[in-house]
């Protein structure tokens, strides 16, 4: 019960712009040193003090930033498919403000994932690019990340713009669902997950630790960039409003 | 009821039927091969219809890799522990072909046994081991974990 | 460090032009994205100060 | 307004305005069309173009009609008067939408196996372009309604649906064309045409929902 009533409560603070404007305030100057540290820390591990892979050799080095920004750019879609949800039931308007801070860092994960895999891909597949399920599939999600920001754009009004938003981001949920499974379902050229949430995972902790860590960095990163944008979104649309007055 | 309750209810029992009878057709879907992947195993039983374009994957078998004296063709073995049958391929093979190992390959199978293949691709598996953990591995008598990992992808 | 020597490390076996561009793309995306987003923040606090401004100027 | 009133309204607005229905039936015919002239003539290449071909144009025909779904209703003020009834708003999408299909998707799909006739498909992959043509367009008409919903309110919407749509429309294509070589090659098809069939039904009993909540949030209420 004490849980329920502190998450609500704060479900209810962060929701009011004012108090999110201030959380963030005092969060930003801890979080984006953490999350850059974090990150150097993570790839600088993964790339000089990793052991080699028995087959691929270093080439599988990539996997430290390919599989931080894979897993970040589906991770921001649920995300934006969330605060599009949240948004369509309650239009609740820190939603909106969420799903146009996400929308940019989650497409640059999305190509940074596409980019660095075509790049592992020749030297280990033999080639940079097949059209299979797991492939076309993020490439699908790079397409929607970028319609989402068409479509906020293109909308003069920015409420309007942020509603109409989420509803595409909860309809184009379904395309995780398929990249997620994609590897299960129609035998792809791409490996499994070597990253398991249940039971052990494929690699060694000497691999593992790095990339976990580098998963982390790359995930505080996002924050960053998200609580940075969101903040410019807020004041802008806010500006009328007192506290934003106070502030400046 | 009245009757903007009974609409609703309507359209509750619709969306449930619809999608329900979709979530069986998926079902379905998925218990037939969509994607014109073969395994040896389906391939060597007569599954795969000869002179069709496909897919198929398996393990490299160890010492059936010969090329020929000129030029670039090489002849090698795909099993999956139940079937074997011979893949021909001219060009380039990448970097992680080699014997044991998973490939995924795109061609037509010209008769039961012989694959013409257009590409070879190397399917990398999720396991990932320094060299000299698998070397300590094969020593102790353990080739990798790959027998059960080709189980494992269908292979 | 795994590497015996720093040449050794940019080398990367054979497979440093593979590794390093996809990290230099990388490194290069991420962090124009995140100038661009602290960037826009203090736009939004200037134009917001100036705005403020000019109403004071014109009362 | 009732399931057939509205359809029955929709059939009669397109009756009297014919080019509605005719327009991307002759844009599906001339974009194929394109493809003997533009590559090659060839019989064996055109086949192994064909179910790609007759799937993309299709596509594009849809993705154009379906831009100006909800455009008359929204500029004559007819969709705001819906809006603000208390009925769910449910129903009359959906008639619209499947009065909409039949009229621009189902001439498709009775053109389509002549196309692929005129593509040099084989004859035995003929048959199964009609039913997956049959299967995919309302899946087609369904995911573009929920972007020309979105779209309805401003000027320039063409584009920005086609960039919001199309993402969504590439499992059709893919398995809408593969299901086509499939056939062409002689294999087992019944898998694939099971899973055009979920994504209809699933489409059009989800896309209703959704094309409302974008109505509303495109007229701003």
């Amino acid at each position: 019960m004490m849980v329920w009533k502190t998450l609500t409560r704060w479900y209810h603070q962060l929701g009011s712009p004012r108090y999110f404007y201030r959380f963030s305030e005092v969060l930003l100057p801890w979080l984006w040193p953490i999350a850059l540290l974090t990150t150097a820390v993570g790839l600088v591990w993964g790339l000089a003090f990793a052991p080699e892979d028995y087959q691929q050799g270093n080439s599988y080095r990539i996997i430290f930033i390919h599989v931080p920004a894979a897993g970040g750019a589906l991770l921001g879609y649920v995300a934006m498919g969330v605060a599009g949800l949240v948004n369509l039931v309650w239009r609740m308007k820190m939603a909106e403000v969420m799903i146009k801070a996400i929308a940019p860092f989650g497409a640059v994960l999305a190509a940074i994932a596409l980019i660095t895999g075509a790049i592992w891909g020749k030297p280990t597949w033999g080639t940079y690019w097949v059209w299979d399920a797991r492939l076309t599939s993020m490439l699908i999600m790079l397409f929607l990340y970028l319609g989402v920001m068409a479509l906020i754009n293109a909308i003069p009004d920015p409420r309007q713009a942020g509603r109409a938003a989420g509803l595409l981001s909860v309809v184009g949920v379904i395309n995780v669902v398929i990249v997620k499974y994609s590897v299960e379902w129609w035998q792809s050229l791409h490996q499994g997950s070597t990253i398991k949430l249940t039971g052990g995972s494929t690699m060694p902790a000497e691999m593992l630790t790095p990339l976990l860590i580098s998963m982390l960095g790359i995930y505080l990163l996002f924050a960053v960039s998200v609580l940075w944008r969101a903040r410019a979104e807020l004041l802008w649309r806010e500006r009328k409003s007192a506290w934003v007055k106070e502030l400046v | 009821m009245n009757p903007l309750r009974k609409q609703r209810l309507l359209i509750i029992v619709g969306v449930l039927a619809g999608l329900g009878i979709a979530v069986g057709l998926v079902l379905y879907s998925l218990s037939q091969n969509i994607n014109l992947f073969y395994t040896p195993q389906q391939i060597v039983s007569g599954e795969a219809p000869e002179g069709a374009q496909m897919r198929v994957g398996g393990l490299v078998v160890d010492g059936s890799v010969r090329r020929d004296k000129d030029g670039l063709g090489v002849l090698f073995d795909l099993t999956d522990g139940v079937g074997t049958f011979t893949v021909r391929y001219e060009g380039i093979l990448p970097d992680l072909f080699r014997e044991g190992q998973g490939i995924v390959a795109n061609g037509t199978l010209v008769r039961q046994d012989y694959f013409e293949a257009e590409e070879v691709l190397a399917k990398h598996d999720e396991l990932y081991m320094p060299p000299e953990v698998q070397q300590a591995l094969e020593k102790a008598g353990h080739p990798g974990a790959k027998p059960e990992q080709a189980e494992k992808d269908g292979y | 460090m795994y590497f015996e020597s720093f040449a050794a490390f940019l080398q990367m076996g054979t497979h440093g032009p593979f590794v390093w561009s996809a990290y230099g793309i990388s490194a290069l995306l991420i962090a124009t994205n995140m100038w661009l987003a602290y960037r826009r923040q203090r736009l939004v606090l200037n134009e917001i100060r100036r705005l403020a401004r000019r109403d004071q100027g014109s009362l | 307004m009732s399931f057939t009133a509205t359809m029955q309204r929709e059939l009669l607005l397109a009756w009297r305005r014919p080019a509605e229905i005719i327009n991307p039936l002759f844009f599906f015919v001339m974009v194929v069309a394109l493809f003997p002239l533009g590559v090659s003539p060839r019989p064996e290449l055109l086949a192994t173009l064909a179910p790609g071909v007759v799937w993309v144009a299709a596509l594009l025909a849809v993705l154009l009609s379906v831009d100006g779904l909800f455009r008359a209703d929204h500029d004559s003020g007819a969709l705001e008067q819906l809006l603000t009834a208390p009925q769910s708003l449910y129903v009359p999408v959906l008639a619209k939408l499947a009065a909409h299909w039949m009229l621009t998707g189902l001439p498709l799909v009775v053109m389509a196996p002549l196309l692929g006739y005129m593509l040099h498909l084989p004859e035995q992959a003929i048959g199964v372009l009609f039913i997956a043509v049959l299967l995919g367009t309302p899946t087609l008409v369904a995911i573009g309604a929920i972007g020309a919903a979105l779209t309805v309110s401003l000027r320039s919407g063409g584009i920005l649906l086609s960039l919001l749509v199309l993402p969504l429309y590439v499992p059709v294509l893919v398995f809408g064309a593969g299901v086509v070589s499939y056939a062409a090659k002689g294999l087992p098809v019944s898998g694939v045409l099971a899973l055009l069939g979920a994504m209809m039904l699933a489409s059009f009993t989800l896309a209703p929902a959704a094309v409302a909540a974008g109505l509303r949030i495109s007229s701003g209420n």
